[in-house]
């Protein structure tokens, strides 16, 4: 049956607490409201007030408040509107929930999930429109996924829901939208990339939004230039075997984030090919991402800021065939 | 007329201006005009005037995200506004900050800010400028109901009060925090208190009445003047939903129906009387609207280019473009 | 006897063995054997334990960085403490966390937190834990004065007064955060009256008297084990300096005088009058603590395999070592 | 005159102060106390409780008055003890310092230092050992500088007093009793970095306290590999053409942080390394880094938990001879 990213996930999260009564959800409108963009519209009704909390306006103390719940027994899923609050509450994400078990010894585990969205697309500006998934798999502790797809919507919340250790699940307000299938099974196991398509020329990998344009590329590139799409899912745990083996079949390498390109995700994976693939390359792994700017909210500006299916189109042939898009002539 | 009245009816007139304004920013919107739904209407929030009159040259501010009418009061042009809302590169940002993130320094505006509570902090620091610079400037922090809940709050109003700096906070409390009715949101209901308890001169006004609101901000801003710290409730509602496309469904239209009828500028209008007057005032702030907007509309967008300016200083080097990057490493070896 | 003497004589009891035990940490840094100088010592803090004795089995907590003899008084074994202090493999946290970061989730110790003010807002989700489960069980959170800066303690409050959570803020005032004494951090203060402008049960008690510590504690516990939240100030004085390294130049032989003369173990030792019984009970805790330090010492630092282990929950794959990628990457193409 | 990485650091403070009225401090115990490694000691005294300006324990309330003072014509440098602590202020750094002058379309500059110093070696345990810079040089907008040596020490900090953008300024606190000359000119103009030692073999870049472990490796693997050792001083801006020149000369490079390896600045160089110098590369440029686990407190555990000269000797001629070194046996 078809369903959007935004109903698969509120149907992740309805599976999940009626499995089990631990699950609770807290964040600013995420009762009442239903949610800034109306993932869990009905759960207050549903669950009632002890389950579904309405908060302030207070992101660190809703993340402190998720970590002592976790530490006590429940399995809290505190929401943060944008991640582009990140900023506010890392000490208790990076400080407290990512090191409470190794400090402690092991004793104390945080399973908790931190739900928040991000990137670009509703001219929402510079403090409404970031990626900023590179804190955080900077962070030991922490694990961190990036749903691309409608069936993973569902499926990694489900799975980050049963972690024993703190999750931080960044869903994509331009996905919300997004219309598919959620599939009996996940498409691969929790910590390992999909393939998405299949190729002989170049490995692209990709997560979140991203992934919805690297597949529109890759159908228009193909059949002269034939991409496979590797979705990378959750960037920690990241089994990334799946990835090495199809760069060293194909042999080329593009990675394509959203977020700002320096000290991103695609600088980390670029890194990671080149250590493990090196006598397999043909070319250098390459990352096509943000600009290095902060995101200006001029419709036209916004777009141009981030990666599109033209732009990755043009630069994947560019790296396989050497003919150079117009632009670069 | 009296002196009394004369400054009642320039607050009518900036009020009018505000309101006049807000509803072009709407209209923009529905034109598909403007850059985003991220617009905050502060309709019902006019009474703010009754501070911002007791602003000078020279003192500064920052505003939360609800924040057009306090800048449009501090002299704003409404047209470069506008553009800067719809993200015309003749905006007062280079159509880059839009209505969330508009600023002048030149008028003291600080900058809004999208993130509640983000821009509060900073008044401190420029309390700490006029302090050092023994000037008699004022900085004032605006924000709404929510930001109580931030905690920045009150580790500014704590320095503050410990440094004696010029420094106002103003809540604009229109009772909501997107869906969030105040008593959703606070464990107890007495913002003043939360500002005499770090010591700061704390005070409380009737935002359906501009010139109580003058009033009360007449002590919290000559304290401010001397070094006493203070802190303003103004007591409002928000007209209409929280961004463009909130219909509010989570309140009753009984509730807003009352709350609407605590309209600052319905009332002042009530208590000055003077229709002929009012009335004209109410046309130039139309007309002047209009043509701010049909201005703002025939504005073009940024150039391309400008999208690597501004995010360092000029004269030191911008970001390097992704598309010269690519052509350096693919280019070469070709 | 009467009970109330037990009483009296227990909390002695227990003040005196974080009295000695806190003697002992110095020692152990002395001796080279504790794990850093960051050791932050209770002394003259003891009669937390007026709080602490109202604390049940199954009630949590967390604490700051000074947290060693509020952990001891929710019964814990000092060997441990001081082998984990000494970084040691059989440490409370297995020579992972140190002075700073001792927990025991077996005795409701959440965990203590090096970041000012990082262990505040757990308490309330402990409290939403326990609200959900409908067992009493009360959380508290244990911090100094510094905290009160931190806005993190006014957003933990406000959703604890909100929810009606039964959760104690205890603030362990010793009038200072390192160098800088609370007239130089602190606005205004009164801090009760920043818990009561929240909603909170504010109250304070003289830290040099253990038994009014008690009896403020009993109303603010009681309190908070029915839903009203509270807080609760104990004035105290810090005996030595910030850390182990710390002489405090920062304020003079004659406020250090000053501030020991408010000793809680020497006043309650006077109230009590009985000194064949407190000497023994000196001795015993004597016996304990030189046993305990015996012990912690004799311990074998941790493995170097654990180091990789929690930090993900056992049964899910360990962080690589550094080694191992290398040997994949430079053993291949050898 | 020899001198050490913290009074170098003094003497900038002072001589900006003395050069220009509007440079102030504030932060947590710069006056009274001297500043909790020592660096602002005297500074109250010389300069008073107006430019000297000891604040509560309230870090988003610093960042965000420096801020403010920033923008109203202070140049102030704010100091937050531990560079852990920036999950407090990312905020305050990202949001605001570091987007301001774009959000407000070029208007209003924030030219502030941010002072902090982390890393690890005194068993401080896992919040008071990390190294964060990962985070900042994904900010747009932030300029970053690591000093590593005691001449740097003095002329990055002057440097960063006279930027016109917001600068992190990420001391070391295993370095402050460093020894060493201030040089009368500053090793490379800001933005630069420095070729530390010449070699042929092979390029290691590195930073910050990590300079003085690959030295030290250098040095004890002459002269039967020579090792080109390059600073890279600031993160933003980093002009890279000195490395890559020198990766180009060498054919192999090696970089070296103390920062957890996993989306750390060294992934983010090997991704830059390979993507300029890919047809110059004998081998791939490879990360050397904190182990990717909180920092233990344990002495020994929190010294294997990050490269040293052992370590770095070792891979280094590893990575040139392919000699293993026994573990790897
Ligand atoms: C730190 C932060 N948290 C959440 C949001 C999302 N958000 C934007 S406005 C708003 C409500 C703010 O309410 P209030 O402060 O009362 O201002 P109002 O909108 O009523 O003027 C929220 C939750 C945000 N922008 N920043
Ligand atoms: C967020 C944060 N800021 C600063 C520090 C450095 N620091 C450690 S303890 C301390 C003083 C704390 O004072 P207080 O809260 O009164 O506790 P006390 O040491 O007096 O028990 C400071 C500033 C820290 N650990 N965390
Ligand atoms: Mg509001
Ligand atoms: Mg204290």
């Amino acid at each position: 049956m078809t369903t959007t990213y935004r109903d698969a996930l509120r149907q992740a999260l309805v599976d999940a607490m009626e499995d089990d009564d631990s699950v609770i959800l807290l964040g600013e409108e995420v009762g009442l409201y239903g949610g800034a963009y109306g993932v869990t519209k009905g759960l207050l009704d549903r669950f009632g007030e002890t389950r579904v909390i309405d908060t302030p306006i207070s992101e660190p103390g809703i993340v402190g408040a998720a970590i002592g719940a976790a530490m006590t027994g429940l399995r809290p899923v505190a929401e943060i509107m944008y991640v582009d609050f990140a900023g506010l509450v890392m000490d208790q994400l990076a400080n407290q929930a990512a090191k409470s078990r190794y400090m402690f010894g092991g004793q104390i585990g945080v399973p908790m999930v931190l739900r928040t969205q991000g990137g670009t697309g509703r001219s929402a500006a510079a403090q409404h429109s970031q990626s900023l998934e590179a804190w955080m798999m900077h962070v030991p502790g922490l694990r961190l996924a990036m749903p691309g797809t409608v069936s993973d919507a569902y499926h990694l919340l489900r799975d980050a829901l049963r972690q024993p250790d703190p999750v931080c699940f960044i869903e994509h307000k331009g996905l919300y939208t997004l219309k598919g299938e959620i599939g009996p099974e996940p498409d691969a196991p929790w910590g390992q990339p999909a393939i998405r398509r299949k190729g002989t020329d170049l490995t692209i990998a990709t997560y979140s939004r991203m992934l919805q344009e690297v597949l529109k590329a890759a159908e228009a590139l193909a059949p002269s230039v034939e991409v496979e799409v590797i979705d990378l899912r959750t960037l920690n745990p990241l089994e990334d075997e799946v990835l090495m083996d199809s760069v060293r079949r194909t042999g080329r390498c593009l990675i394509v984030t959203e977020a700002v390109t320096t000290g991103s995700v695609a600088s980390e994976i670029a890194a990671r090919v080149t250590e493990q693939c090196f006598d397999w390359l043909e070319e250098p792994p390459l990352r096509l991402g943000g600009e290095d700017i902060p995101v200006p909210v001029a419709p036209a500006l916004e777009a141009a800021s981030i990666p599109d299916a033209t732009l990755i189109g043009e630069t994947a042939r560019w790296l396989v065939t050497r003919e150079a898009p117009s632009w670069a002539a | 007329m009296s002196r009394a009245n004369d400054a009642h009816i320039a607050r009518y007139r900036t009020m009018r201006r505000i309101r006049t304004f807000e509803e072009r920013v709407g209209e923009l919107f529905l034109k598909g005009e403007s850059a985003g739904s991220m617009l905050h209407l502060s309709i019902g929030e006019e009474a703010v005037v009754g501070l911002t009159d007791h602003m000078r040259d020279g003192d500064t501010f920052t505003t939360h995200h609800r924040g057009h009418g306090i800048f449009l009061a501090r002299g704003a042009d409404p047209a470069r506004m506008l553009a800067e809302i719809g993200g015309r590169g003749s905006g007062y940002c280079r159509g880059k900050g839009g209505s969330m993130h508009i600023a002048d320094r030149g008028l003291g505006h600080l900058g809004a800010n999208a993130i509640v509570g983000g821009g509060i902090p900073h008044v401190v620091g420029a309390g700490i400028s006029a302090r050092n610079a023994g000037s008699d400037a004022v900085s004032v922090a605006f924000f709404g109901d929510g930001a109580m809940s931030q905690g920045i709050l009150y580790e500014a109003k704590n320095m503050a009060a410990l440094w004696k700096l010029p420094v106002v906070f103003c809540c604009i409390n229109n009772q909501y925090g997107m869906g969030t009715r105040v008593d959703r949101s606070a464990g107890h209901r007495d913002f003043p208190a939360r500002a005499t308890a770090f010591g700061l001169n704390g005070a409380r006004a009737d935002g359906a009445e501009v010139e109580e609101v003058f009033e009360a901000a007449q002590d919290v801003m000559d304290g401010a003047r001397n070094g006493r710290a203070g802190f303003l409730e103004i007591d409002a509602y928000r007209f209409h939903g929280h961004a463009r496309m909130d219909k509010s469904p989570y309140r009753s239209p009984e509730e807003e129906e009352e709350g609407r009828q605590r309209d600052p500028l319905a009332r002042a209008r009530n208590r000055i009387g003077d229709d002929i007057t009012l009335d004209r005032i109410d046309d130039e702030a139309e007309a002047e609207m209009d043509k701010a907007m049909e201005d703002a509309i025939a504005a073009a967008p940024p150039d391309h280019a400008s999208m690597f300016e501004d995010v360092y200083a000029e004269g030191t080097p911008p970001p390097r473009p992704q598309r010269e990057r690519l052509m350096d490493i693919l280019g070469e070896s070709a």
